[in-house]
């Protein structure tokens, strides 16, 4: 089991956002999380990456609870995320974006390695290298963001959303390339929206429902689950 | 909100207790019966000690403490106490400070208050206390318009020494082209305005800012103007900035400044070699012998030379000082004694001979012009009366 | 439905209606009265000096009903920044700026010396005391509206900047030597409000205990004024601009006409304080008027309690009071150190402690106090 | 208005000018940067440059030179200068941090409200402020050695310039120029311009903050420093309180130029010497602060967030 | 359905922010009494859309009169008063205040009486006050939250606060009320009764736009829909109409798998 979060709750203010959930993800999976706006899907995420300290409950990674860990030292220890919204430096370059995702590797060769390895997956971006972050468009800002991630050799990639405000063209593309991350051998947690996309591409997913995980199951299960199409996609 | 109150009522009850708990000996106030020793008197200073004009006060309180320790020293069974008043040179602070000055029965005199706006802001409490004091350094003429009684000026007013630099440029340097610059202060202007009464026509004039540290821009126009002389009304940081600013821009003419400029910084802030040549006058007169055991005295208790006007009020405590000795131990006695008063101070050489305004005899008021050379200040000549 | 533990019990009632309907309580109005007493009677002889005690709470080295005034002076103003600052949110950084125009305004029509008279010649005599208090808050209370109307469009620490600009402008004026307002030579002869008691004026130059009755019931008036605004319409549209300004627009809320509002109700207050202040002191001249002072009045707004009455009450007398109760304290401890040099440090050292251990102020708004405790759960990990 | 005293003086004006106004965008920084990544007026920045006055001029007074007794040779007053420098640097940096670490990182850690941040800045610049005032008696300090010459070396366009102010507009140009280089082309000044674009995704791509917020006021304290250097060089004088006259200007200069951009902080600071300047020649010298203010009060009309607009991050825009 | 009469035109709108899109020559018109939704992929512009109608943008490009009236460039709270009424997709309350004192606000865009009637309380100050407080309690009843009157606003649970958004929209007394996503995070039980109160709101009179991702919600509550996607228009009709169209499908329903 890469990460591991039990029972956990957090709280903005009073109000309680998550309501003691538990999500595991093994090594190598495509893990999908999906959930109406407001779910808690990115607080989760938020949660994982240290953005939110959690009120209760424990986040495990390869067993050690890093629920207290600083949000930049979990990057270290190899969970990297493309945030909600995308989160590209809008005054930096792509480049400098890119190398923002290494930030914490020193290994300049394998980082310019990986730089190639993510204009292979995302030609656009090496087109746009010396264009800053905040003139590109969504669906070229999405790219840079998951490109950006990558950059830092996560164990584990979290992607908040990566489908957001993209044409269908576009969105196929990314989740074509979320697979072939994962047959790298990257361990993916993605949340979406676009449920029909993110099911059928997940090894296993978890309905999340105002802070509780409702239901939990294989993608193909899910997908085809008439409570599911019913409660989110709303087209029974 | 009722927790809070009742929680604040609460510490209000905690607090009486504890005020009562304290218990503390409170000592009644002496009454002194006539003609028996009073051993508890106070003098107080009355002056800027922290704040921006700090700088000065501070060297006043400094000259009051040695005449303290002098006479303490000499009379160690009846010593008097310094009381100090930090008004930061603040008007607004002064009325607090002035009434406990006033309240505080066993303050006999106070040396101070030492700017005019905060004497101004002040009298009528000393005059209601019936509380003498003597300025060593608000020289602004109209405090002594009003006839208050209490108040003593131990320097001239700036009618005094503002004309006679003005007869010292024109008649002594004999200057064409003199430009006048003053901070604004009541000191800095009245200075300057006296000046160019004298003078007439003046080549140029500016007005700058207390604080202000850059003046490229009154350098210039002083250098455009031709001047040979430059008159400053103001106080010594200033003064050495603009000097130093000045001379280094390449302007060889004299600065003439007013006492307020007569302190060691002004030769630290201007160097030596910028300083070197400036007429600083003075209501004072020149170094007699005692002045010289002053500096000395000075720099043995406080380890600084001593800073303008610590010569002044050095010697206004000590008037206070011998009524002490003379039993003058009641507010009225000390009032009388004061206004009979006529002897030499030994730190300026200024008889003190107080006119029923509270100014100084002005027959007995000296301006002498002094000059900066190699780094100190040396007296040159007396300013003959206008 | 409900996903949040909400504390079980009838709700109380909180807020500014609530309040109206829970007002009525005896116990308070009986609190509050032997509080507002307490304070009438503070600089009398046995509060100030019980018989056979020494009382630690007066001041060692200045005056106790002077300080009194100069701490009720600051009250004053503590209560008016408090209605910029803490209801509408707006950071002003130069509110001291309309204590000196309140101040020369009344010093200009009421003094004798004034130069509208002696040298200008705008005036044949001066005012008497009574006309001429309106006056000078009106003016302050103009100024207030004319400095707001062109920068209250800017957010947050623009217009700070700008205030603060304000306040050294209105400095710099009062400096200039040949100008109506004296610079350093200042404005004397500024009469005291006018009133006899048997023959003998009520306002003199020794006393200063019917100044700070006076300014003490000026502030139980202005306290009520604000109180209700704070729980009215007005009220409300500066609470939801402070909170969300944008979505306050939206909801129908004028907001520039608003901050407009509490940008002169604060000057009209800081006017009062400093009209009434010059009419105690008798002299003022621009050495008053500094930057510091302004940054004083914020620390005690804050140092109480932004959006408090109480809390700004509480906050503006201890920014007055702390230093000058420092002055004396080396001696009365028989400590044989001069508190009176180390008194800013001391107080410099107070504002860090307290904004640390009790960010919300001494005496906060209820609400206020809830919110940052809640703030304080919410960080991210490690910070 | 006096037209011809300011065309009269006025290559001499530009000059002296952009000689201070150096100054300003040096100190200017470091309420850029400070602002740019916390969002926060560090009101104790002004304390910072002046500590660093005094740092330089104690250091040249306890290597035995002051004002009687200047170093000779280029080569030792330079070296001599250096030493001031390193020490005015320090200290300042030393200072600043030590502000983010008493006065700013607890009051972090509990979330504190921005306003919090406001007076516990004050209650640190009281605190910096009162203990020089008490170690210097409050009294001018200006025993300072010659140590580059300020006579007139040579004229441009009527302009006299001295080798002072070629030293301070060089010495500022090369602190810009290197600062700027570095945060736009470090591995930690990227981490700056991160935390200053998007604190939450420069935590996700492993940027410690806490660092960054240290570096940043390291960074400020560095300016400052050399500021009061520069300052000493001009002035020759320090006392207890010039923190606040430089610090409120240089704070001006930072909102003109655009809070948070550094080429706005300089650009600011240069505009505020030269208006100051030209103000004092045209309407006088007790005048310039005045119309600086209004200068700055127009430019927020036309301009509401400053000249060149907000954002550390747009920096290389 | 000829008969109708338009209330908010949106004309040929046209957005730019900087080089970016975000509305491109949007076209629709909203009829009285009816409820209008604004449907389209996250992205699309709805939110944008939104805020030009409420004045928080001004459109490049193109008009939006509301009963003829120009409202592009008018004052935020001058469109307020207009009768057009909004919440927002991430709740923005007054946290601070309670619920009741929320309501208030927006009952206080028609109150007149200012300053000087406050702090002297006169009988104006009393008598808007009086009508404010019932207005309130009576808005909190309607949407469901009475119970909730006197608690801060952010302690609230989600789905109260996004009762009382609408209550405090209502309280403007508005006839055109925006919703911006009031369902997001609802389960399916509260997204019943949000609809059942939608449908309360327009029967009460008051015309309804909503923008909403639930296509269930949207398809059982609305009139009629208008699709956009990228900034553009893409289909506009009934409810049964647009879930045919396969443009519509395609862009908000995501693409099935391909392989």
């Amino acid at each position: 089991m890469l990460l591991e979060i039990d029972n956990v709750t957090l709280h903005y203010g009073r109000i309680k956002a998550l309501h003691g959930i538990s999500i595991h993800v093994n090594e190598g999976e495509v893990v999908a999380l999906i959930g109406a706006n407001g779910a808690g899907k990115s607080t989760t995420m938020r949660a994982i990456s240290g953005l939110r300290a959690i009120s209760s409950g424990a986040i495990r990674f390869q067993g050690e609870d890093i629920s207290k860990v600083r949000a930049d030292l979990r990057v270290v220890k190899g969970i990297c995320q493309s945030p909600e919204g995308r989160g590209v430096f809008p005054g930096m370059t792509v480049k400098e974006n890119l190398e923002m995702g290494a930030y914490m590797r020193r290994d300049n060769a394998a980082i310019a390695e990986d730089m190639e390895r993510v204009f292979t997956l995302f030609p656009r971006l090496k087109e746009r290298i010396k264009q800053a972050g905040g003139t590109l468009s969504g669906g070229e800002q999405q790219m840079l963001a998951v490109g950006r991630a990558l950059m830092g050799r996560p164990k584990l990639l979290l992607l908040d959303e990566p489908s957001m405000g993209l044409a269908p063209m576009l969105i196929q593309q990314i989740f074509n390339i979320i697979t072939e991350i994962n047959q790298q051998g990257t361990t993916v947690l993605v949340v979406e929206q676009n449920a029909q996309q993110a099911l059928s591409r997940a090894h296993r997913a978890y309905v999340l429902e105002t802070g509780n995980i409702v239901k939990e199951g294989s993608g193909a299960d899910l997908l085809h689950d008439p409570a599911v199409k019913a409660a989110y996609l709303g087209v029974a | 909100m009722r927790q809070q109150l009742a929680r604040v009522l609460g510490g209000v009850a905690v607090l009486a207790l504890v005020a009562g708990g304290a218990a503390a000996c409170k000592s009644d106030d002496a009454t002194p019966g006539a003609g028996s020793k009073v051993c508890d008197l106070k003098l107080g200073f009355f002056g800027a000690l922290t704040g921006d004009a700090a700088g000065l006060g501070i060297h006043m309180r400094n000259g009051v403490k040695l005449a303290l320790e002098q006479y303490n020293k000499d009379n160690a069974d009846c010593k008097v106490a310094l009381e100090e008043y930090d008004s930061q040179g603040d008007p607004a602070k002064a009325p607090a400070l002035a009434t406990k000055a006033a309240g505080d029965t066993k303050v006999i005199g106070l040396v101070g208050p030492a700017f005019s706006g905060e004497t101004e802001a002040s009298l009528d409490t000393f005059k209601g206390a019936n509380l003498p004091i003597i300025t060593p350094s608000a020289t602004r003429p109209s405090l002594s318009d009003k006839d208050w009684g209490v108040f003593h000026r131990g320097v001239g007013n700036d009618l005094a020494q503002g004309p006679a630099a003005g007869r010292y440029i024109k008649d002594v340097l004999k200057a064409e082209k003199v430009y006048v610059v003053d901070d604004q202060s009541a000191y800095g202007t009245g200075l300057a305005t006296e000046v160019v009464k004298v003078l007439g026509t003046v080549a140029g004039q500016d007005k700058v800012q207390v604080k202000q540290v850059d003046f490229a821009a009154t350098v210039a126009k002083i250098k455009a103007s031709g001047a040979t002389v430059l008159f400053f009304g103001g106080y010594y940081t200033e003064a050495g900035l603009l000097l130093k600013q000045a001379k280094a821009a390449g302007w060889n003419g004299v600065m003439v400044a007013g006492d307020g400029v007569n302190d060691a910084n002004f030769i630290k802030v201007a160097g030596d070699a910028a300083a070197e040549g400036t007429v600083l006058t003075c209501p004072c007169a020149p170094a007699t012998s005692a002045k010289g055991s002053f500096v000395a005295d000075y720099k043995a208790l406080i380890n600084a030379e001593p800073g303008t006007y610590a010569d002044v009020s050095y010697d206004v405590a000590k008037i206070f000082l011998e009524g002490i000795k003379a039993g003058k131990t009641t507010r009225a006695d000390m009032l009388a004694f004061i206004d009979g008063y006529n002897g030499t101070g030994s730190a300026t050489g200024v008889t003190y001979k107080f006119e029923k305004n509270g100014e100084l005899d002005p027959t007995q008021v000296l301006v002498w012009a002094f000059e900066v050379k190699g780094g100190a200040v040396v007296p040159k000549v007396e300013i003959p009366k206008g | 439905m409900t996903d949040v533990q909400i504390k079980n019990g009838a709700p109380e009632p909180r807020g500014f209606t609530g309040k109206l309907n829970a007002m009525s309580k005896p116990g308070r109005w009986a609190a509050i009265t032997a509080l507002v007493a307490l304070f009438y009677l503070m600089p009398l002889g046995w509060f100030a000096d019980p018989p056979g005690f020494y009382n630690p709470l007066v001041t060692f080295s200045s005056d106790f009903g002077t300080v009194l005034f100069d701490a009720a002076i600051f009250v004053l103003l503590a209560i008016g920044l408090n209605v910029v600052v803490g209801f509408a949110g707006l950071l002003d950084l130069g509110y001291f700026g309309f204590f000196a125009v309140g101040a020369y305004a009344m010093a200009l029509l009421t003094s004798p010396a004034s130069k509208l008279i002696t040298d200008y010649h705008w005036l044949d005599s001066p005012w008497p005391w009574l006309a001429a208090l309106p006056v000078a808050i009106v003016i302050t209370a103009l100024t207030g509206v004319l400095l707001g109307w062109p920068t209250l469009r800017l957010r947050g620490d623009y217009l700070a900047i700008v205030t603060l600009g304000f306040a050294e402008m209105i400095r710099v004026i009062a400096v200039q030597s040949e100008w109506v307002l004296g610079g350093d030579r200042g404005i004397s002869a500024i009469p005291h409000p006018p009133g006899e008691i048997g023959g003998e004026p009520i306002f003199g130059f020794v006393d200063p205990k019917p100044y700070y009755w006076l300014v003490l019931t000026v502030i139980i008036v202005v306290v009520f004024g604000v109180r209700n605004l704070a729980r009215s319409r007005v009220g409300r549209a500066w609470v939801s601009i402070r909170e969300d300004e944008d979505a306050a627009e939206l909801m129908g809320v004028p907001t520039f006409k608003f901050k407009l509002w509490a940008f002169a109700i604060g000057a009209t207050i800081g006017g009062l304080s400093g009209a009434l202040w010059a009419s105690k002191v008798n002299f003022m001249n621009s050495t008053t008027f500094s930057l510091e002072n302004s940054i004083l009045v914020l620390a005690a707004v804050i140092l109480g309690g932004a959006g408090s009455i109480p809390g700004a009450i509480l906050g503006g007398f201890l920014v007055a009071y702390v230093p000058e109760w420092l002055r004396g304290l080396g001696g009365f401890l028989g400590l044989d150190i001069n508190t009176t040099e180390y008194r800013y440090l001391i107080f410099g050292l107070v504002l860090i402690v307290m904004m640390i251990f009790r960010p919300q102020g001494i005496w906060p708004n209820r609400r206020r106090e809830a919110e940052i405790k809640d703030r304080q759960k919410e960080v991210a990990v490690g910070e | 208005m006096d037209f011809s005293e300011l065309f009269r003086n006025f290559p001499e004006l530009t000059t002296t000018g952009l000689t201070q106004g150096a100054i300003y965008a040096l100190v200017a920084l470091g309420y850029t940067l400070v602002y740019g990544v916390l969002r926060l007026i560090n009101f104790a920045h002004s304390e910072v440059f002046m500590v660093g006055t005094f740092a330089a001029m104690w250091t040249w007074n306890a290597l035995g030179f002051n004002q009687n007794l200047s170093p000779s040779g280029v080569l030792i007053s330079a070296g001599v200068l250096i030493a001031g420098l390193l020490a005015a640097v320090a200290v300042s940096s030393a200072t600043a941090v030590a502000v983010e670490l008493t006065a700013y990182r607890p009051l972090r850690k509990r979330n504190a409200p921005p306003l919090a941040f406001l007076i516990s800045a004050i209650g640190a610049s009281f605190v910096i402020m009162e203990i020089i005032g008490i170690a210097t008696d409050r009294a001018p300090y200006g025993n300072m050695p010659e140590l580059v010459s300020n006579k007139p070396l040579f004229t441009i366009l009527g302009a006299e310039i001295t080798p002072v102010q070629i030293v301070i507009v060089v010495g500022a140009l090369v602190m810009l120029v290197g600062l700027d280089w570095f945060i736009n082309n470090t591995r930690l000044g990227r981490g700056v311009r991160a935390v200053a674009q998007d604190p939450d995704s420069a935590a996700l791509m492993g940027v410690n903050k806490g660092r960054v917020i240290g570096l940043v006021f390291l960074l400020g304290g560095v300016m400052a420093g050399v500021a009061a250097v520069f300052a000493n060089l001009k002035y020759g004088f320090t006392k207890f309180n010039l923190g606040f006259l430089f610090g409120l200007k240089a704070f001006t200069a930072a909102v003109l130029g655009g809070i948070g951009n550094l080429r706005g902080a300089v650009l600011g600071g240069l505009l505020l010497g030269l208006v100051e300047n030209y103000a004092s020649a045209l309407v006088g010298t007790q005048f310039r602060d005045l119309v600086a203010f209004v200068v700055l009060i127009a430019v927020l009309m036309f301009r509401p967030t400053g000249i060149l607009g907000e954002s550390l991050g747009r920096a290389r825009a | 359905m000829s008969e109708r009469k338009p209330l908010l035109e949106v004309d040929n709108v046209t957005l730019r922010f900087g080089g970016v899109v975000a509305l491109d020559k949007v076209d629709f018109t909203l009829y009285e009494g009816e409820i209008l939704g604004l449907i389209g992929p996250n992205g699309a512009g709805k939110t944008t859309c939104f805020n030009a109608m409420t004045g928080v943008y001004m459109p490049t490009d193109g008009a939006i009169r509301f009963r003829g009236q120009q409202i592009s460039g008018k004052k935020r709270h001058k469109i307020t008063k207009m009768g057009i009424a909004r919440t927002f997709q991430n709740i923005r309350l007054f946290p601070e205040m309670t619920a009741l004192e929320n309501v208030q606000v927006g009952a206080d865009a028609h109150n007149r009486g200012s300053v000087p009637s406050a702090m002297l309380r006169l009988p104006r100050f009393w008598q808007e006050e009086r009508r404010g407080i019932k207005r309130a309690e009576e808005l909190l009843e309607f949407v469901g939250i009475k119970g909730r009157t006197h608690e801060l606003a952010r302690n609230l649970p989600y789905g109260d606060q996004r009762r009382l958004e609408i209550a405090r929209a209502l309280a403007t007394d508005p006839t055109l009320l925006c919703l911006d996503e009031p369902a997001a995070g609802f389960n399916p039980a509260e997204k019943v009764a949000l609809l059942e109160l939608i449908r309360k709101i327009r029967d009460s009179g008051v015309t309804v736009l909503l923008i909403e991702h639930d296509m269930r919600l949207v398809m059982g509550v609305t009139d009629r829909i208008v699709v956009l996607e990228f900034g553009k228009k893409i289909a506009e009709g009934t409810p049964a109409e647009v879930r045919d169209n396969p443009k519509v499908v395609a862009a908000y329903l995501g693409v099935p798998d391909a392989a």
